[in-house]
């Protein structure tokens, strides 16, 4: 249960800025806007890591990374002690099999041109040429089997199908090939409320039956104490909060967790008044003005002098739990604040 | 469930085809337009054979014959159905090979804009890059300046360093060419739009988590995703390309003079109609109206009928 | 800063192109009249189009420039009347169909815009000649009429023999560019009146007048700018075309008639003076384009 | 009836609509998307209407001020609206309703708002459509609507385009808007779904004490029963394009009559142990083409029997609770013995 699966280091990663004035003459430069800042988390095998963060905070940027979807800027992302980051699409091949992704929108995850049974069928197919096609087609029908569909529905195209189908079929074809590892993002938002308990409950099967490691990234804090073993806070690029379960839900310490936690609607208890932050999501702003101290400076009610000055380290409290808060430990008094500098 | 059943694309194509036939029913502008087309189409294929005259054939002519009314006109002659030009030749027959001119030139030179667009599209939005503003800054400067213009240029300046003679034997090349090679923006555009909209789409990222090469996701998985628009874009070029090729001949430097073509025959009408002759170049006029219409018309209808939000309607 | 910078980038492109669109007018004029380059080489032509220097046409033995310039204010007059006579008509027809396409009235407009886009403008303008000219014997067919001077520019548009000239032509040309600006047009406001802002508009009750100017046609005017730019060097051909059907002593004609006379130099020197054209042209579309392009106004007010 | 007495703190009161959308092809039948939806709505009420997406929520709400697109048609029922049917008024005539008697809120504030106007001009667009005022007074008008919303900076804030604001921000704004013209009812569809988790507990008791203050009617719309279990004093439960149970919040959520509520509470993440496997509902919410003579529930209900295949449920009035379903009010034994057609 011990072993590190994935180990992510002081992870960098910005964005081109969207340039409005695109004239065919204009070849200025574009600017960058960061997205991922400085992040180390780790998984371990047979767990479910939950991210938690508001939209904006990087947490489909991260999903990306650790399937190599995009290369991040500096800082590496290890599997199993082999550094992943930054492989080409060859070398990467092996990872392929051994970690999947489950994506947000059911609606545009799957091809609108191939019937579930393609979808399924032609990833084996393709990587291996000489499998017997029957064969395929029989493993595909007894994951569909597995994840809850109705082999009826297999020559379906995905606009037939219903939302909670088009997911359950997303996770029957990120289970094509065998994974050990899944990164969900953001596996339920799109779903209604009532089907939102069948995929949850549909990935703790899988989990217990096939020995799954889960990184899972939502926004929805009750699935996220329902499914979780160990939970991380994401604010701006960076982890401000770690712990297991337990913990985070009954000791929260960073005051975005409080927030977060306050602000979750919860159906018979009123909300909290007293976690509220002030102020909004700032807007993201290009690299060139890089803001120093912590990022949640301006909506932190408790903030003070050293919050505005130096950039707090995710610091352990006990085994379980890190934060990175100026509040829950002593501000660093050689200023070694990582602004970024790239 | 056998592994011969699960090609998916076969059952959609019928699928596809299946609805629109069912939509084409049920728009009579349409269906009425594609029957027009597909009579024009068969005429100009098989004017060879079918147009009681051959207009390159100097035998055929008689100056004699010039200028004679459409044959309902009590000046008529009734070998002449629709009159003759200002040099005995049967109007009828020029028609069926100015109608074949006109198809030819449009076909091909749509033919060569769509694999040049594609081409350059599919690229543009799928790599990104320096490579994505260069062909996007080309593709706005072409348009802007406009594929007619452009030709216009080419072929006047072609036509003023040949002289009259020499440029019509290459002419209908050139015409084809230029007109292919100017008119590539608007499928790189609205290629490169819908392949940026497809690749932020999860299934490309699904793809690539599942080990397929760029190139396999580009050709197999996005481009069938996008081609409702080309054809659409496709289909109004050849109106397009066949109305440039008639300004181009009507201002004397697009199809040679010999070689009958709707543009060419209305440009040397001009001058009669001045004189009350209108039908030497009214008839091409309506001809060319007539097959350009059908054409939009069709285009019109295959825009609603590719349109995916109306797809989803019928199931 | 950002804006120097621009503006910069933007002159030094033009530039180049310019420089590009002599080097191939030079080789052009070699094509055709080879005695012209004979004893002047490439570099000494640039030099010559630099200090401002276009030659001397063959034919008039005049300077081409002031050729162009004297044609000018034809092919500019004709412009004029025909952008006027099309905004006109497009925007309240543009409206209309947008905000009520299912009105039959609409639909037989639309109807008629396909068939306009399906007419090519020769076959109007014969047509026109042919009635208003040949049958009729109201307007006559070629030239501009009487012309007064006003300063260096002669205008057609004080005397009435200039606007009976000119009606033809422009009426030609509007017929032609109407239906694409109104089917252009139409397509972006349908677009606009079914967004969300437009939606909102309507929940809050907001007058309908208020909703199609400031909800409608505001929303469509920056796609309208790129529009209209896109569709300059459309409007350049088709006036190309109506100048020579009508013989208007305009830039178009000029073009036409050097190019049958095999007049190198007037050739050469009317792509140079094209190219000019199209870089003041895109210029000005992107000028309006940021002006009402709130980012860019909000960038610029930071 | 309590219903068709129709006393005077009634605001508004829909009855028995039915809404159906012109089918674009001519040989299928326009189906009933609303299938009789009766509910009321008291002066300075707060009502909560919950239903999945396509149960025909945001249907309804555009409904009321026929603000659909041309397809859609109301078939049957009216809608009273502070004494009028506004089913009967003419398009000039809901103009004077829509914005200035019943304001709305839509989900994404982002997209709603004129992105090439300023706050200003899309403020004053709205009281300058429904009063004759002179613009300084409407902007002062629209001014103290903004510091009612917690605008810091209002005069500056008012100059600037929706661009330059965030999410959180433009929802104010929309709410302001919605405000200005001191209307009796507030209709919000989903105002939150497109905010942050820290964003929206705020924007809803902004706008419920917004409401309450001004003694304004609020018609909340949410797929999220939790958000609304203390933002509303009674509470809708939709469920294929009908109310299938209605009644006080608290006691709705206490003790839920209709199965599907029922399920709906149940199903939550939080009501079940963290690790065990959560309470799910079966299925998927049926198409209304697919529905025929029956309880829309049927098929995944539970405790379904033969006449919940056979008729659909009559309305059960109790005190303050509507609920629809053959358990709560057995059938009457079916005299003609419905053949099943689906």
């Amino acid at each position: 249960m011990t072993q590190t699966l994935l180990s992510i280091n002081n992870l960098y990663k910005s964005h081109a800025a969207p340039n409005h004035n695109s004239a065919w003459w204009n070849l200025r430069k574009t600017s960058y806007i960061s997205a991922i800042n400085g992040l180390d988390i780790s998984v371990k095998r047979g767990e479910t890591l939950c991210v938690v963060g508001e939209s904006g905070c990087g947490k489909s940027t991260l999903a990306r990374l650790v399937m190599g979807l995009e290369k991040p800027d500096a800082g590496t992302i290890s599997y199993q002690g082999e550094i992943i980051s930054g492989l080409s699409d060859k070398a990467r091949m092996p990872y392929r099999r051994r970690m999947q992704m489950v994506f947000q929108d059911p609606y545009t995850a799957l091809n609108p041109r191939h019937t579930v049974l393609h979808a399924l069928v032609d990833p084996l197919l393709y990587h291996q040429p000489n499998l017997h096609r029957q064969h395929a087609v029989d493993q595909a029908m007894a994951q569909l089997l597995a994840v809850g569909i109705e082999p009826a529905l297999a020559q379906r195209f995905p606009h037939q199908l219903s939302g909670g189908q088009r997911q359950r079929v997303n996770i029957a074809r990120a289970l094509m090939v065998e994974p050990e590892f899944i990164v969900a993002d953001e596996p339920l938002s799109a779903l209604d409320v009532s089907i939102q308990a069948q995929i949850l409950n549909l990935l703790a099967q899988l989990q217990s039956q096939q020995q799954l490691t889960y990184l899972i990234f939502s926004h929805n804090l009750a699935a996220v104490e329902h499914m979780a073993d160990r939970v991380a806070v994401m604010y701006d690029g960076q982890v401000c909060e770690i712990a297991s379960r337990e913990q985070l839900f009954s000791q929260p310490q960073h005051p975005y967790t409080k927030a977060l936690l306050a602000a979750s609607p919860q159906i018979y208890t009123p909300p909290n008044k007293h976690h509220r932050l002030v102020g909004d999501v700032p807007n993201r702003i290009p690299l060139r003005h890089v803001q120093h101290g912590c990022s949640l400076q301006d909506r932190c009610p408790q903030a003070f002098e050293t919050c505005r000055h130096q950039t707090p380290q995710l610091t352990p409290l006990t085994a379980q739990h890190a934060v990175a808060c100026h509040h829950t430990q002593p501000p660093v008094s050689q200023g070694n604040s990582h602004d970024s500098e790239h | 469930m056998n592994a011969a059943q699960y090609h998916g694309h076969h059952i959609w194509r019928r699928f596809r085809r299946q609805q629109l036939w069912l939509q084409l029913k049920a728009n009579k502008v349409a269906l009425i337009s594609s029957v027009i087309l597909l009579l024009l189409t068969v005429t100009a294929l098989l004017a060879p054979w079918l147009s009681p005259f051959d207009p390159a054939d100097l035998q055929q002519q008689n100056i004699m014959d010039a200028e004679l009314p459409p044959a309902w006109h009590e000046q008529g002659d009734s070998r002449f159905l629709l009159g003759t030009d200002g040099l005995g030749r049967d109007i009828l027959s020029s028609l069926m090979h100015g109608i074949r001119t006109s198809l030819w030139v449009g076909f091909w030179a749509v033919l060569l804009q769509l694999t040049l667009g594609t081409a350059l599209g599919l690229c543009a939005g799928y790599f990104g890059g320096w490579m994505d503003r260069l062909v996007m800054r080309l593709a706005d400067f072409q348009l802007t300046f406009s594929s007619l213009m452009l030709a216009i240029l080419v072929l006047a300046i072609t036509r003023a360093a040949m002289g009259a003679h020499d440029y019509h034997v290459w002419s209908p090349w050139l015409l084809i060419l230029v007109l292919g090679l100017a008119d590539w923006p608007q499928y790189a555009r609205t290629l490169r739009a819908s392949v940026l909209a497809e690749k932020h789409k999860d299934y490309v990222a699904a793809a690539q988590v599942l080990g397929y090469r760029s190139r396999h996701i580009m050709v197999m998985q996005i481009l069938p995703n996008t081609l409702s628009p080309l054809l659409v874009i496709a289909t109004l070029q050849v109106a397009h390309v066949i109305l440039a090729e008639a300004a181009l001949s009507f201002l004397g430097i697009g199809m040679p003079y010999g070689n009958p073509s709707l543009g060419g025959m209305m440009g040397s009408g001009f001058e009669y109609m001045l004189s009350g002759l209108w039908w030497i170049a009214l008839i091409p006029g309506v001809a060319l109206v007539l097959l350009l219409l059908s054409i939009n018309l069709v285009a019109d209808w295959l825009r609603d009928a590719l349109d995916p939000k109306n797809i989803g309607q019928q199931q | 800063m950002n804006n120097v910078v621009s503006v910069l980038s933007r002159l030094i492109t033009s530039a180049l192109i310019i420089i590009l669109v002599a080097m191939v007018s030079y080789w052009v004029l070699g094509l055709i009249s080879p005695a012209e380059t004979h004893n002047l080489n490439l570099a000494q032509y640039l030099l010559q189009v630099a200090s401002g220097d276009l030659g001397q046409s063959q034919f008039y033995h005049q300077a081409n420039l002031q050729l162009v310039l004297q044609a000018l204010p034809a092919t500019f007059e004709l412009v004029l009347i025909t952008s006027l006579l099309v905004s006109l008509v497009v925007i309240p027809l543009g409206l209309f169909t947008a905000i009520a396409p299912q009105h039959k009235l609409a639909r037989s407009i639309m109807a008629v815009s396909l068939m306009g886009i399906s007419l090519p403008v020769f076959l109007t303008g014969s047509i026109m000649v042919y009635f208003f000219a040949v049958e009729l014997n109201w307007l006559p067919t070629f030239g501009r009429g009487t012309t007064v001077p006003i300063g260096s520019w002669q205008s057609g548009l004080l005397t009435v023999s200039g606007w009976q000239h000119i009606m033809l032509p422009a009426a030609t040309l509007s017929l032609a560019l109407l239906p694409l600006f109104l089917r252009l047009l139409r397509a972006e406001l349908l677009q606009v009146m079914q967004s969300n802002p437009v939606r909102l508009a309507q929940a809050m009750g907001i007058t309908p007048w208020r909703i199609w100017l400031f909800y409608g046609l505001r929303n469509a005017t920056l796609p309208m700018i790129t529009m209209a730019g896109l569709q300059f060097g459309t409007l350049m051909a088709y006036t190309l075309v109506a100048e020579s059907l009508f013989q208007w002593p305009g830039v178009g004609s000029l073009f036409m008639q050097a190019i049958n006379r095999s007049d190198g130099p007037l050739v050469a020197a009317h792509l140079i003076l094209v190219a000019i054209m199209f870089l003041s042209v895109s210029a000005i579309a992107d000028l309006a384009y940021g002006l009402f392009n709130p980012h860019l106004a909000a960038w610029r007010n930071r | 009836m309590s219903l068709t007495l129709n006393p005077p703190t009634t605001l508004l009161s829909v009855r028995d609509l039915h809404v159906n959308f012109t089918s674009r092809w001519p040989q299928e039948p326009n189906i009933d998307v609303l299938r009789g939806v009766s509910f009321q709505l008291e002066r300075g009420e707060r009502l909560a209407l919950v239903g999945e997406s396509g149960a025909g929520k945001s249907l309804l709400a555009t409904s009321i001020i026929q603000l659909f697109d041309t397809s859609a048609r109301i078939r049957h029922g009216s809608v009273h609206f502070e004494g009028q049917d506004l089913t009967q008024l003419s398009s000039k005539q809901l103009r004077q309703v829509r914005g200035r008697r019943i304001g709305m809120v839509f989900q994404d504030p982002m997209t709603n708002l004129n992105p090439n106007l300023t706050l200003e001009q899309q403020l004053l667009q709205c009281i300058l459509s429904h009063r004759n005022i002179s613009r300084a007074e409407a902007r002062l008008v629209a001014l103290h609507k903004l510091r009612q919303v917690h605008i810091p900076a209002p005069e500056t804030r008012m100059r600037q385009y929706p661009h330059q604001l965030s999410a959180g921000q433009l929802q104010r704004v929309t709410i302001a808007m919605a405000l200005t013209l001191e209307p009796a009812l507030i209709i919000a569809d989903e105002p939150t779904s497109a905010l942050d988790v820290t964003m929206q507990a705020e924007i809803i008791s902004l706008l419920t004490h917004l409401c309450h203050n001004n003694g304004v009617a609020l018609l909340l719309i949410s797929h999220d029963l939790s958000l609304v279990a203390h933002a509303s004093d009674r509470c809708l439960i939709m469920y294929a394009g009908q109310i299938v149970e209605q009644g006080h919040t608290k006691s709705l959520i206490n003790d839920a009559q209709h199965p599907y509520t029922q399920g709906l509470i149940r199903a939550l993440p939080q009501m079940s142990q963290p690790g065990q496997s959560l309470y799910q509902i079966p299925g998927q919410m049926p198409l209304a083409q697919e529905l025929g003579n029956q309880c829309a529930f049927a098929n995944r209900c539970e405790h379904a029997f033969a006449a919940c295949w056979s008729q659909p449920p009559t309305r059960t009035v109790t005190l303050e609770r509507e609920v629809s379903c053959h358990l709560v009010n057995p059938a009457p034994a079916p005299a003609p013995p419905a053949e099943p057609e689906l």
